[in-house]
């Protein structure tokens, strides 16, 4: 029991399902280490992983995991830690699970705050049905469902969680492994919703979003000593000038109450663990009421 | 026995529900027995409601055709309900509209200035305790037991506010009284006082939830369900629970299924079209093996429809709805007593077996005020099911497999925070490890398994309740709150003809083997339910039942089945059989 | 036909199903007067309505009306502009029925820029389902599915469309008649997607934001007269200063092009008007491929 | 009769695919006959996956169960389908990985550097055209019409990549021709050049759906149905048409609705997950009676299930699905020129009776490459059902009313843009003006109303199709693309019983007379269905069907049904019925 938590505890055995060189297998990496930095135990975390290519990394992570249907980890997730409060739970999935089919609960979690980290793996693309347009994909990419290229704007993450409301915001990049595991550390850390977009490039099906190219274009706030992560407001208009092209944390409130806490009454063990019988007496106090 | 119907009507939004639950709480603890029934609309204020009360000395599970005291507070109430007053029966109204009878008519009409007293008081919201107090009278209830509920239910709100509606209910009171003529054929028998429930069956499964462990119920608002997360946001938290309203009903199923899969009880409540929604998180539940409960508390369909008015036809898309067959369960309560006990069942059984379980309940039964005698406490207890233990799971020699494959389809669980217990969760087809998995021989054990689980369920516990005679002339088939009014037709039938009824308490798996021997020992069958397609009759065709004499009856225009039209059914049913020679 | 559109022509003979005082009276009312003013005929303009108090708003509108279910007016426009694209098309609901439900659809139509006109009927509250938290409920609300207040951050609608990318973003106040019109006229101007969120009191369930509350914070952008509309970033701070307490057009951008003007090779005439015949040798012609 | 079973295996994502198209392509123009099918997992890259072309001298509709070519890519080829190669077969490999045969096995084993050819030819990707060339000599097919097949698939890319490919195909073919023994079994009856289609299910349904006008497709990407939107993203916009890629499917549902509405012809197509999401919208469909067109093309459920995988388990959903009974059309193709003809009916029904109808296709239909030999024009054609003119409106004396009760149900409809012709279009009850509306009598005639739509398009056209002598001794019956190895075994049975099989063509309204007909001159009757729960059989029981001679042959492993196993069964089923004297 007292022995450290290696990576050969938090794997399984499962060989692969994604194709070599795709940006989820740095996210995988960058994952198993935060945990083994966190000394994070298995059995304490839940992972909730959605449907796509993304979604697979429960596979790998000898965690609790639920694999739930298309878009709706974070309800489940709401629903592991409300459950059970001692446990880390973290769910996971791609740009169309989560921004998609999912886009409507992604914006309830932010504003909800319950203390879940939310990580996806954007490679503006859906991998696993084969290439077609994802809503990050950038306009004018040419997919399989918009083979003259994508007509719509795409949608920023980042602005969204920041407009609603959610109290830690950052971007990673599976290439950077570093910064990736500092960024998911500190997310897993913090007490309340934790967002965490991770740039994780679609190598078979993404020609525009390359490895390269994300090189490229991408800055980290690192290297910008003077900016503060505590201002929403300047957090917003960073995402906006720079076209979210940027990793690090955005923005993070810690006053912030997560969920859990704000419930009145909540308990604050386990649900889990919580005697579920009534007494008679008290059975009969909820029945004078209606006497 | 004897009874009275009272009835207020007036618009919507003018307090006639609370007016109507005054007289029906005090009833109740008169020692009556109380049937509550309203009809409203889907707006909030303007058009005409009425509040329909029934009041004896016996047990009642239905509206009865006829009212005796009509309190009018617009003219439309008087001109909507005056055919469906009895003889001898009074029209109490508010001078106000100057009110009328139609012309020739033998009622008595009995004209209380209610608002004017109501602002003499110098609280116009008074107006409608002046007509519980003029109600009293001419129901010969005494005043007191009026004034100490009313002085209860104001307390809160302060003294001034107990005394205005003391006072309204002793003017009004008064003011029949001085025109009370001497032949009103308003009579409620004499009773014992008594300490039944009066409740509604959203109420019971909110109680019986609660009974039951629940602790977190996740929900999204829509009529008639909405009172269940009511009834609970105020239940759970001095329990520790919570109530989430969450952004539509996809998110509060997913929300029950996390929180199952942590191993808290969990459920969701919901009508029709959040049903819809729910159907492939429900089938997520079920390939997953997570335990979850789905109140479904129906409303007349298909998709908006009627949201304030009854009906009984998602039960089909409560069995078939989730592509791929999914399994479920699906329990049919028709009274509050039911509800609590199947409520309380449901959540034994979907930990018993792993799988989402359907309360499907309706609007009539969810929403209607009921006299209960009790929800004793012995009715509903908890058992967790098939859980591996902590000491268990360290026991264990090769790795835990969560699906493994076992002669009762149900394989022990562990629960997130156990050590070694560790599994993934998945809808996609899996190897009993929980890994997912296209292996053909796989597939074939794992679908069986969970399968099995329904077969299991079915031979272990009845599905049906039968009352009446083993054999019989007819048999009613029936579910849900229709139970009510079948129940007393029933009780009307037993007169001139052997006639039994067979409630349908568990709708999936169907419990065909009872159906079909009851079916044997009837000479007619007669299917009574609402909804248009005969959905309960085509659940039981196609578990085999193809009785020579089958007659259906069948309500889907929003108005409640009165026993009278459904003894009228079962003794041309009867008539059926034995036209045929059968009987 | 040269006869011009009147209030006769516009209104139903429905009698009202909203209580006396509603908002929704006056957004009804300064509908028909931008109607009336804009001279649109009746037959051309399409209503889609959600589900709510709001949605009853197609009840009194003698226009062509389709009234779907909770949550998912927007892709119901979408359609109906696709298929008739001379159409006006004019999407109304709640703030439950678009912020809670919809709100996935909500931000994916802003993003896309359909010309489609919604409007949003925000009254803080669940109004037919009487009186539950709504998305939009202030913080510390008393509501009955949150009797000791909402816990939650409330949705901004103006961040979020800013944030999708939508090319028109006001607010009105249904009280101030004058500017409603005008700004209902400007969204139903607009070519490409406009949303227009209207604060519409509730005066039966919502005891907090009430007229004189309104009357008292709302502040108007016309009082502003260096305040300009093309500038997202700006109009993005604005919101977030103000806490969306403002009424007015917070931005448009007129540049860019309408969803349907941007599908390669989609008909300039209303699809409607299309003949939907093959010829034989049209359908020799996409068989050839495949012997 | 003459055919040959050729079969290549790989590790996904290498080409497999392309590779096994090449070879039913050029097979098919020659004039042979093609069932090709794909064995693959939900995954990009990796894992075993292979591709069997079935020709044949004659129609083929199913998977053989022999091979007599096998390409091997991999050892794990090898190992895995070794056992299912006739006597006298070959397998082709590429020395690359030391291929190596079971000890003892007789097969020819030719191997032939294929990965080395490619590089030395300067691109590794060619590799698969060196096993195409291989394949070519062990066929005895003509390399001219290979090299003249790919020369026009790579055309737009490039003299460079034609020429590679070209020569990858004659060294391939060079090396087998060397490597070839005499006495191969391999055999290929001599066919007449021909002219025929070779198309997937989905591939008719685009076409099918062009053919027809549709003009808007709002969809999510799903497998098996994201071929449908992906045809239809290159087909519609030359004829101003759009492909919608919405944010869900419930977006896609909604939309289709609101095309339908303002009068274009539109639809989606989804799988199982997508299908339970869209219940809600098409209960609005029905309601409101706005046409739509739904296509499910099913995969292994429940819940995520197995997305790559066969199934036919979402019947139930698509007729009981929606809460509240609402109507719908549910219609079942079994081949790609059923498919054809079903989408352009399916259009002039959603347009005729103002309601959604379902194409219930499946992976195996939707996704398997099939000779056909024409898909016709005349077979397709526009019909929009009953719509009112701009002129009746104008002469209309009273206001225009929409959901006018009429005999048949169908009430003719106005379109936006139409003066004189507004109207309320909602899921809530309504009077016939439109005007929502809870009047129990208007409620009974509304729903009567749409209900009778269903009988009338029952009455006016049959739903099945029966194939074999009138009277038999066993009657098949099935639906969907089971149809294919149904009718082989079938008729390899008319060699020693008189068999029949009649195919759903029409899941709902159900053509239940046509059933009780067809089984009712049967001794026995048999089920092949691929479901675990027998919902055809379900439905038909429901339907009135209770043969005293009922079997059942289900498949839900995934894995196809072969023509053999249904033979088995089919006669068990006659013995089933002589066994009890009724033959
Ligand atoms: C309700 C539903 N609709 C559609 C699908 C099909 N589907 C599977 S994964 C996926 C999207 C994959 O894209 P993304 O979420 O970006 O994940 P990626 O594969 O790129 O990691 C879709 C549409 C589904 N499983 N369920
Ligand atoms: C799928 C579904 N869920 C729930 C409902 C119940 N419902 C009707 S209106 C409404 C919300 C009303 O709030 P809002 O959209 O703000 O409109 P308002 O009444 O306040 O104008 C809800 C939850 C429904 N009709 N359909
Ligand atoms: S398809 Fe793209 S996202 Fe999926 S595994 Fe391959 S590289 Fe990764
Ligand atoms: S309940 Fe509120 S929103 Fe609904 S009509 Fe009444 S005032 Fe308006
Ligand atoms: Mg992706
Ligand atoms: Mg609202």
């Amino acid at each position: 029991m007292a022995e450290p938590i290696t990576l050969a505890d938090i794997k399984t055995d499962e060989k692969s399902w994604w194709c070599p060189g795709c940006g989820d297998f740095g996210v995988l990496a960058a994952l198993q280490k935060s945990v083994i930095d966190l000394q994070i135990a298995p059995h304490e975390m839940v992972m909730v992983a959605g449907i796509g290519c993304s979604g697979k990394i429960g596979n790998y992570i000898n965690s609790y995991n639920i694999h739930v249907v298309h878009g709706r980890t974070l309800p489940t997730a709401m629903g592991v830690k409300l459950a059970n409060r001692d446990l880390k739970v973290l769910a996971v999935g791609g740009d169309g699970d989560g921004f998609a089919i999912g886009m409507g609960h992604f914006i309830h979690a932010c504003r909800r705050n319950v203390d879940v980290t939310y990580l996806t793996m954007d490679n503006h693309i859906y991998g696993l049905t084969k290439g077609q347009n994802s809503p990050t994909s950038d306009r004018g990419a040419k997919v399989k469902t918009a083979p003259e290229g994508s007509i719509e704007a795409p949608v920023r993450p980042l602005q969204m969680a920041l407009a609603a409301g959610a109290t830690w915001v950052g971007q990673g990049f599976s290439s950077n492994q570093a910064e990736l595991v500092e960024l998911i550390k500190s997310a897993l850390g913090h007490r309340g919703f934790s967002f965490l977009n991770v740039i994780s490039p679609c190598v078979t099906y993404n020609k525009v979003n390359t490895y390269a190219w994300y090189k490229e274009v991408l800055r980290s706030l690192k290297d910008d000593p003077g900016y503060r992560t505590d201002d929403r407001q300047a957090a917003m208009a960073r995402a906006m000038e720079t076209d979210e092209l940027v990793t690090g944390l955005l923005f993070r409130d810690d006053s912030a109450l997560a969920y859990e806490d704000q419930v009145a009454g909540f308990s604050t063990q386990p649900l889990t663990e919580q005697s579920l019988d009534l007494t008679p007496g008290q059975w009969e106090g909820l029945l004078a009421d209606l006497r | 026995m004897g009874e009275v119907g009272w009835k207020i009507g007036g618009d919507q939004g003018e307090g006639i529900d609370s007016t109507g639950d005054v007289v029906a709480t005090v009833a109740n603890r008169l020692g009556y027995h109380i049937y509550g029934y309203k009809s409203f609309s889907s707006r909030i204020k303007g058009g005409h409601t009425h509040y329909k009360v029934r009041i004896a000395d016996h047990p009642v599970r239905a509206a009865s055709a006829t009212t005796q005291v009509l309190v009018a507070l617009t003219q439309e109430t008087i001109d909507k309900n005056v055919q469906e007053l009895s003889p001898g029966g009074a029209v109490v109204a508010d001078l106000a509209f100057s009110p009328s009878l139609p012309a020739g008519s033998e009622l008595t009409l009995i004209g209380i200035p209610m608002a004017q007293i109501a602002r003499q008081i110098g609280n116009p919201l008074t107006r409608n305790m002046v007509a519980v107090g003029a109600s009293a009278a001419l129901l010969h209830l005494p005043m007191e037991a009026f004034s100490a509920y009313v002085s209860e239910k104001f307390e809160r709100k302060g003294a001034e506010m107990v005394s205005q509606n003391v006072r309204a209910l002793g003017e009004g009171h008064a003011a029949a009284l001085a025109q009370m003529p001497d032949g009103l054929a308003v009579r409620l028998p004499e009773v014992a006082p008594a300490h039944r429930l009066l409740l509604t069956g959203n109420q019971a499964v909110a109680l019986g939830a609660v009974r039951a462990g629940c602790r977190i119920m996740a929900a999204y608002p829509i009529t008639p369900a909405t009172d269940i997360m009511e009834q609970l946001v105020t239940l759970l938290p001095p329990l520790g629970g919570v109530v989430c309203q969450m952004e539509d009903e996809i998110a509060a199923i997913t929300l029950v299924i996390g929180a199952g899969y942590a191993g808290v009880r969990a459920m969701t409540a919901t009508s029709g079209p959040g049903f819809s929604l729910m159907q492939e998180g429900m089938g997520l539940a079920a390939s997953a093996e997570v335990p979850a409960v789905i109140v479904d508390c129906q409303r007349a369909g298909p998709s908006t429809g009627m949201p304030t008015k009854n009906e009984q036809s998602d039960i089909m898309a409560a069995i078939f709805g989730g592509h791929g067959g999914a399994a479920r369960v699906v329990l049919a309560p028709g009274t509050p007593e039911q509800a609590y006990r199947d409520i309380g069942h449901a959540f034994n059984l979907a930990e018993a077996y792993h799988l989402p379980v359907i309360v499907a309940s309706d609007l009539s039964l969810g929403e209607w005020l009921q006299t209960v005698d009790d929800l004793p406490y012995a009715d509903v207890s908890i058992s967790r099911g098939s859980l591996i233990s902590q000491a268990e799971l360290l026991a264990l020699t090769d790795a835990y497999s969560r699906y493994q494959v076992t002669a009762s389809g149900v394989s022990p669980r562990s629960l997130p925070g156990q050590a070694k217990g560790q599994y993934l969760a998945t809808g996609v087809e899996h190897l009993p490890s929980g890994k997912v998995s296209e292996d053909p021989k796989n597939r074939r054990l794992e679908m069986d398994k969970r399968e099995q689980k329904l077969s299991t369920l079915s031979q272990s516990e009845p599905g049906t309740e039968y009352l009446g005679p083993e054999r019989s002339d007819v048999l009613v088939i029936t579910f849900g709150s229709t139970v009510g009014p079948v129940d007393e037709a029933v009780a009307l039938a037993q007169e001139s003809a052997a006639v039994a009824r067979l409630q349908i308490r568990r709708l999936w798996p169907f419990p065909a083997a009872e159906v079909l021997a009851a079916a044997g020992r009837a000479a007619a069958v007669l299917f009574v339910e609402q909804n248009g397609q005969g959905q309960l009759a085509q659940l039981a065709e196609m578990s085999g039942l193809h009785h020579p004499h089958t007659a259906h009856l069948r309500r889907y225009d929003g108005t409640l089945f009165l026993p009278s039209e459904i003894l009228t059914a079962i003794l041309s049913g009867r008539q059926l059989a034995t036209a045929k020679g059968v009987s």
